[in-house]
């Protein structure tokens, strides 16, 4: 139900007569990112790059989405809002792109969803966690993907209540949005239960090192540490932790800072009986060495993104981004911008190879949280090892209240 | 060869705007050249022009080493010490840091020979030796500039008005060393001054300066002994 | 033949010139080009310029404490800051009508300058520097702590000013309009002050503090009302700056805002007073350009060309453009 | 008491890496005049070096050798090409330079090397020295060592050789510097290598408690201006000093003061270094610029 | 007009000033004398509040100079001009000397930004005035180049410009005729004389240049190691073994 499009618009038929069409053909789609490049977030800057590899990969060998060649074009807002309000003017005014996939980082995205919504542009798959793109109701046109932070605080209190019924928690967490959304989430998901926070220190991204936090932290005397951090700093804590011998707690290490290439620069024999949670697969990981999608990930890195290190988790988070947009296209009833809205609200159990088995793509009406299942994981040797089963957070412990 | 400083065609100023036109003379080593002239006429900037500091056209030779093009630094390094207008003051540093940066391209123990020598000269030097030099009072300044001065040994000595705020019992004492400088060691001396009477005092010859052009060169007698010259160029009365 | 180095600076003798045909000229020129563009541009392009103008109306307070005053502050994004945040917890909290944000905020910074100046007044140079500095970079965890008021990290968002129903504008162009007004004003204002006694006396304290205190300027004074308006007008500028974005949060003015408002001054022209718009320009622009350049790592782009434009332009590019304008041949 | 004596180590800990930087920082100040914001990056950059090169095998001491030595060339470099061209420019000019630096350095870095944390070699052995109660680690003291060193030797530098007078001479005044016959160019280059050296010591001392990537030290950075601004600008003693006022502070407030908490902690050596600026307005070491009329 | 009491001024072990006082009548012209570093500055540094003295009173008018903020000194009439030239060098040379106006100016940020009525005015009024000085020393050339790279003599004049357009009743002048040849100096004196007439001035003037002070002062004090060691109309001065021997030398 298509009909022929010129300069870069289509106009689309039958049911989806009216729709917005902006930025897509039949032959081609652009999609417009925003990223840290530049500054001190830059490290994030990576994922725009595993991304396009997938998209230059879908273009050349799968006839792109649906047949749509598609062109990502990345632009920079050095983590400031108020470039990312720019960019996202620039990408969806001048450079006229269909959709925005993926702006990063909470206060850029907040910072732009009220202009997308205001223009009815789809802003998909945010690389996110705040629980606010799922709950809010106002913003239509604004969801995101990975697990949110409050979810994710849900399954290490269950995890806790279960193995650990009377703990006593020291909480170190970044002090921005992220760190907060997870550590509240965490302290409510413990209410009603005997595990306590018994100590919390937070940091600033600013800061050169965690360790004067976690001194305080240890003087707590804890026997669970739940370390709420960005990699950097994730490192710094799990030395810290291991190098004070005086105290060992049971130490957890949030997602977004579990890869093994945190890990590693610890030291892997100070990292043993580590616990986190996850939702896609670390390239890091020997577990997934004879994975077909993780060798097809690393073929095609190296082919279409050469000199990126395919071991950058950042590369594959944006690859598993990139192929759930790719699902989530294809299931579109209309290859329009409500089209793309509409189907990234009605998923259903879409599986993405690029995450864990049994982690799905499931949105609803009045559920707008993509993913929400994930699974815990210790690291034993030189791996992590999941253990359990994989964690739908919405039905453990029901929906997300707004 | 000796080494005389010899210049000839000197075109020099800052920017756009030219100070020096075509200026030219020669000073004998071991001779005494005394630089007049009105507020303004360029003396400072023909100073400035015989060191490296400001861009110049022409030639500058000493013994027959161009001295034109070098920078104050490469001028310096071949025995030509220049007490700027302004003094030059390292303000933060000691009064002994700055004599011995005087002597900073020479080596050895002299140097502290040296320094004795300078305190002699300017007693008053001595008691401030740790001082921090900016304390010093105006004319303690000038005299530092010119113990700093002195310090190189210098072959050529460019002297911008040396008796600057100077007391006059110290301003004779200062030409008088000056003179034996020049004497005892065949100092070339080129001295801007005020007070022509005493730079005639000690000079072999004399060049006044105006609007950038030599208008006058002479022997120190002549130019002192011309009533007319000295009422017109220098508002000298003998 | 020679060519070596002056370290006495030379200093161009020209007499100052009478209002020239080719200043008011431009002068005319750029404001029917303010006034036109909006009607012109694309709404993303006029989104752009008003930045611009954001951004020159915190530089014109900067250089009235750099360029004029010669105090140098490296934590002015936290005056921007504190301009940005009256006006988002006016608006968010009690509601506020945008127009009455803008004397508040102005007042709101203007306040914490002179209570900053009066402490900053006794450092010197870099001291003083790196004391905003530090102000600048405490400012960010105080905002998150106060999260009733300020809404913690995840920031404030709020409606933007809505063109009123006679102008028949877009919402664009109305904030355009709105900033554009501020930062004329801005400008007169810092124009007149500078053109003054008081313009002078800053001039003066920058040059010789002794000799500015001998012949009768109050130096404590001075500095520390220069820094309350240099304050107040980052102030008003981050108020402006709350109407266009809609939206604050820490993130938005960290340490790295406060540099590059003093690096986008210094690029600009210190002193001048074409500098802040330049600067303006540079710091709206050259980050964007230097992510078309090298979209890898656009960070190396960014620094080399700050490094390069200060090469070309050691005074910033305000001298430069004067240069230039000196070419064009005058009439007469 | 021995929790509270033992946060005071840990506090020295830390102000030992501050100032380990600051040194550097006032290294450069004293030869140049101007205060270097590039210097934390260029630091890393070295300590980039050295990872590669034991990386590719190098022992670690021959490692440091050749980062000493590759430091000290790139920064000489690095004032020709980069410093040079604006050396005669208004102050702030050359500073906005080192930003610029700092901006394009920090990016090169995080190309080349990628953002992932790196693990890199600690020159001190494990473990830790205890006593009454308090254990300090090896590495502690090998870092307040190493930094005593350095500061020792800049001391010597800056007020017994002739090079150091010289430049003095030259961030005090270049034009007179000329006049006795210092080669200002060449100078000025010796003091950016220098400083880049000594940075390149603080990296490598830095890294393996910090990890290395491209944003090891911007904080750190951060910390060494404290550092330097309380101790003065112009003493390495003031530098070291400053460093572990501000370490020992910041831990102590951060641990013991509930309302100021972790993260209101930054605000602790602000205030410190306001309260001594009052007093001093050249902070606590560093020498009051004569004035007169 | 100006009672100097037992003025006292040490710098670390240095005395820079040691008990020196003497008294300067309305409309005198007094040249203060003395060998390099015997105080002179530093006592013109007392009576601008640049330096406070560790014992001794200054009294101005019946008033205490050392309660006066330094600010405050030019506003009760005392200007000076200083040894090493105390320019704005960025400033234009009429920009100079309209500082010296400021005590004498009104407008404020706040009035000034607003463009109030009035300051306009007084701005026009306070250019003309400044461009008559201007005028009359011989600077109306340069009033529009900024003051560095102007010679040293021209510069020293900028500076009494300055203090000229201040209107003071007490001027100080510190060596006002260095790097000035015979004849500038001459004709310094022929100009600072009518000067003085015209604006009523009491001056007080430090110079080593025996021609010029001995020409132009009614009376001289001689300071030396900071004491006061000779006081009176110049020949005596002059004349004085102990001046003689500190300060001008017998070769005279
Ligand atoms: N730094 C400078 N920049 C521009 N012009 C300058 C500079 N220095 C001097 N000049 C100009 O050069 C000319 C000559 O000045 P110079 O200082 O050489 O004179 P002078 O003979 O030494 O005078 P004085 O006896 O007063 O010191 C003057 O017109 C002056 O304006
Ligand atoms: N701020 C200061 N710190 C230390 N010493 C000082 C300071 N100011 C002045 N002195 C000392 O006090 C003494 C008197 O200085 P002053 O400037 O008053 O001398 P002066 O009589 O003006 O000499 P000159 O004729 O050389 O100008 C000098 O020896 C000087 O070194
Ligand atoms: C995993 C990251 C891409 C998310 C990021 N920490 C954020 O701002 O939420
Ligand atoms: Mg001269
Ligand atoms: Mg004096």
């Amino acid at each position: 139900a298509t009909g022929g499009g010129t300069g870069g618009t289509a106009s689309a038929g039958g049911q989806c007569a009216g729709q917005q069409t902006t930025g897509i053909t039949d032959t081609s789609m652009k999609l417009g990112g925003i990223y840290p490049l530049s500054g001190p977030a830059s490290a994030y800057g990576d994922i725009p790059k595993g991304i396009k590899a997938y998209f230059d990969y879908v273009n050349a060998e799968k006839g792109g989405i649906g047949g749509r060649k598609v062109e990502f074009v990345v632009r920079d807002d050095g983590y400031s809002p108020p470039k990312a309000v720019e960019e996202a003017r620039r990408l969806v005014e001048q450079e006229q792109v269909f959709a925005l996939f993926q702006t990063l980082g909470t206060p850029s995205t907040a910072a732009t969803w009220d202009y997308t919504n205001q223009r009815k542009v789809p802003q998909v798959f945010v690389a996110t966690g705040a629980s606010i793109w799922g709950t809010d109701t106002a913003h239509p046109w604004t969801i995101g993907w990975q697990p949110n932070y409050i979810s994710e605080a849900r399954v290490y209190a269950a995890y806790l209540k279960k193995e650990k019924p009377d703990a006593k928690v020291a909480v170190l967490y970044q002090n921005d949005d992220f760190g907060k959304d997870l550590f509240g989430g965490f302290k409510r998901a413990l209410e009603g239960t005997q595990v306590q926070v018994v100590a919390e220190q937070s940091y600033e991204v600013t800061d050169p090192s965690v360790d004067p936090q976690m001194r305080n932290l240890a003087e707590s005397k804890a026997d669970v540490f739940l370390n709420i951090t960005t990699p950097k700093f994730g490192s710094q804590a799990l030395a810290a932790d291991a190098k004070n011998t005086k105290w060992n707690p049971l130490h957890i290490v949030n997602n977004v800072a579990a890869s093994i290439t945190v890990l590693k620069p610890v030291g892997f024999e100070n990292v043993q009986g580590v616990v986190s949670a996850t939702y896609y697969k670390d390239p890091n990981d020997p577990t997934w060495a004879n994975d077909a999608e993780m060798q097809l990930y690393k073929q095609k890195m190296q082919q279409y993104a050469p000199g990126a290190d395919v071991n950058v988790p950042y590369h594959t988070f944006g690859w598993a981004a990139a192929s759930s947009f790719h699902k989530a296209m294809e299931a579109a009833a209309c290859p329009t911008r409500e089209g793309l809205r509409d189907s990234v609200r009605n998923l259903k159990g879409v599986k993405v190879d690029m995450l864990l088995p049994g982690v799905t793509l499931d949105t609803a009406q009045g559920d707008g949280f993509p993913i929400e299942s994930m699974q815990l994981m210790t690291f034993k040797g030189e791996r992590w090892e999941l253990f359990g089963d994989v964690i739908d957070t919405r039905k453990e412990f029901g929906p997300l209240g707004g | 060869m000796s080494s005389d400083l010899v210049v000839e065609d000197l075109v020099a100023g800052y920017g756009d705007a030219q100070v020096l036109h075509g200026v030219r003379f020669t000073v004998r080593e071991g001779e005494v050249c005394a630089i007049l002239g009105p507020n303004g006429a360029g003396k400072t900037t023909l100073l400035r022009a015989l060191s490296g500091m400001v861009r110049t056209r022409g030639t500058i030779t000493l013994g027959g080493v161009p001295l034109a093009g070098r920078s104050p630094d490469a001028v310096a390094r071949l025995g030509v010490a220049h007490v700027p207008e302004g003094r030059g003051t390292f303000m933060p540093l000691t009064v002994e840091e700055n004599l011995r940066l005087g002597a900073y391209v020479r080596r050895g123990p002299a140097v502290n020979d040296d320094l004795e020598r300078i305190y002699q000269y300017f007693p008053v030097l001595k008691k401030r030796l740790k001082q921090a030099a900016g304390s010093l009072s105006g004319g303690e300044q000038q005299m530092l500039a010119l113990g700093r001065a002195l310090m190189l040994r210098p072959r050529v000595l460019l002297l911008d008005e040396p008796s600057l705020g100077l007391a006059p019992l110290v301003t004779r004492e200062l030409f008088r060393i000056v003179q034996t400088i020049n004497e005892e060691e065949q100092t070339t001396v080129v001295v801007v001054e005020q007070n022509a009477h005493l730079a005639l005092g000690v000079a072999q010859q004399a060049h006044v300066l105006e609007t950038g052009r030599i208008v006058l060169s002479g022997t120190a007698e002549e130019i002192r002994a011309d009533e007319q010259v000295a009422q017109s160029y220098l508002g000298y009365r003998v | 033949m020679s060519a070596t180095k002056v370290p006495v600076k030379p200093v161009p003798v020209t007499e100052r010139k009478k209002p020239d045909w080719k200043w008011a000229g431009l002068a005319l020129l750029l404001a029917a080009a303010a006034i036109y563009a909006p009607f012109q541009l694309v709404p993303f392009h006029v989104f752009q310029l008003t930045m611009v103008l954001v951004y020159a109306v915190v530089l014109l307070g900067l250089n009235l404490l750099v360029g004029h005053a010669g105090q140098i502050s490296l934590g002015h994004g936290a005056f921007f800051a504190v301009g940005a945040y009256a006006a988002a917890i006016l608006m968010d909290r009690w509601a506020v009508p945008y127009p009455l944000t803008l004397p508040a905020a102005a007042a709101v910074a203007f306040v914490l300058g002179l209570a900053l100046g009066v402490p900053a007044m006794r450092l010197r140079g870099l001291y003083l520097a790196l004391v905003t500095l530090a102000i600048a970079i405490f400012l960010v965890p105080l905002l998150k702590r106060f999260e009733e008021l300020t809404g913690g990290s995840m920031g404030l968002t709020l409606a933007k000013p809505a063109p009123p129903a006679w102008s028949g504008l877009a919402e664009d162009q109305w904030l355009y309009f709105l900033t554009l007004a501020v930062a004329v004003a801005a400008f007169l204002l810092a124009a007149s002050l500078l053109r003054s006694r008081v313009g002078r006396a800053l001039h003066a304290l920058r040059d010789n503090e002794t000799a500015a205190e001998v012949m009768g300027v109050r130096l404590s004074f001075y500095k520390t009302l220069a820094f309350a308006w240099s304050a107040m007008f980052a102030g008003a500028a981050g108020c402006v700056y709350t109407w266009v974005i809609g939206f604050v949060s820490p993130d938005s003015f960290t340490v790295n805002l406060s540099i590059t408002l003093l690096a986008g001054l210094v690029v600009g022209g210190l002193g001048s007073l074409s500098g802040p718009v330049l600067g303006g320009l540079f710091v709206m622009f050259v980050p964007s350009i230097s992510q078309d350049v090298n979209d890898a790592a656009p960070g190396v782009i960014f620094g080399l060309l700050i490094i390069a434009v200060m090469y070309v332009a050691p005074t910033g590019l305000a001298g430069l453009a004067g240069r230039l304008i000196k070419k064009i041949p005058r009439k007469e | 008491m021995a929790g509270f004596l033992q946060q005071v180590v840990e506090g020295l800990g830390a102000g030992a890496i501050y100032a380990s930087l600051a040194l550097a920082l006032v290294l450069i100040y004293q030869f140049t005049g101007i205060v270097n914001f590039a210097q934390g990056e260029l630091a890393m950059f070295s300590t980039y070096i050295a990872w590669q090169c034991v990386a590719a095998g190098m022992p670690f001491w021959l490692a440091l050798v050749v980062t000493l030595a590759v430091s000290f060339a790139g920064g000489m470099l690095i004032e020709r090409v980069i410093i040079r061209p604006v050396e005669g420019a208004p102050e702030l000019t050359i500073v906005i330079v080192t930003v610029g630096l700092f901006i394009f350095v920090n990016a090169a870095a995080g190309w080349i090397w990628t953002f992932l944390i790196k693990d890199f070699p600690n020159p001190f052995p494990g473990g830790a020295l205890e006593a009454v109660g308090i254990s300090v680690s090896f590495s502690t003291l090998g870092v307040l060592g190493v930094v005593a060193l350095v500061m020792g030797l800049l001391y010597v530098l800056f007020q017994y050789t002739k090079i150091g007078l010289g430049m003095r001479a030259v961030a005090t005044n270049p034009a007179s510097a000329r006049l006795v016959g210092i080669r200002v160019g060449r100078t000025l280059a010796l003091g950016w290598g220098l400083a880049a050296t000594v940075g390149a010591v603080s990296g490598v001392l830095v890294a393996p408690l910090l990890f290395l990537e491209p944003n090891m030290m911007g904080g750190v950075l951060i910390y060494a201006f404290a550092a330097a601004t309380l101790g003065g600008f112009d003493s390495p003693l003031g530098a070291v000093t400053g460093g572990l006022i501000v370490g020992v502070a910041e831990t102590l407030a951060g641990a013991y003061v509930g309302f100021i908490g972790s993260d209101l902690k930054v605000g602790v050596p602000l205030v410190i270094i306001l309260g001594v600026l009052l007093l001093r307005p050249q902070g606590l070491f560093g020498r009051a610029a004569v004035e007169r009329a | 007009m100006l009672e100097v009491h037992d003025l006292t001024v040490r710098f670390g072990g240095i005395t820079a000033l040691d008990g020196v006082g003497f008294g300067v009548a309305g409309g005198e012209m007094v040249g203060l004398i003395g060998p390099n570093g015997a105080g002179k500055t530093t006592l013109f540094n007392c009576l601008t509040r640049r330096y406070t003295p560790q014992a001794g009173t200054i009294t101005y008018e019946g008033r205490d100079l050392t309660a006066v903020a330094p600010h405050a000194i030019v506003g009760l009439g005392i200007a000076r001009t200083f040894q090493n030239l105390g320019l704005f060098p960025r400033l234009s040379v009429r920009d100079n000397v309209l500082v010296g106006a400021h005590h004498r100016g009104r407008a404020g940020f706040f009035s000034a930004g607003l463009r109030l009525p009035g300051v306009g005015r007084e701005e026009r009024e306070l250019r003309a005035e400044a461009d008559a000085v201007l005028e009359r020393l011989g600077l109306a050339e340069v009033a529009a180049h900024p003051a560095t790279g102007l010679p040293f003599g021209t510069l020293k004049r900028v500076e009494l410009a300055r203090a000229l357009i201040a209107r003071p009743r007490l001027l100080l002048l510190d060596e006002p005729v260095n790097g000035l040849n015979a004849a500038e100096v001459d004709e310094f004196a022929g100009t600072l004389g009518s000067i003085r007439t015209e604006y009523g001035l009491t001056v007080i003037v430090v110079e080593h240049h025996m021609g010029f002070v001995m020409g132009i002062c009614e009376r001289i004090v001689c300071l030396d190691f900071g004491r006061k060691i000779a006081e009176g109309p110049p020949e005596e001065v002059q004349r004085d073994p102990a001046v003689i021997e500190a300060y001008l030398g017998t070769a005279a």
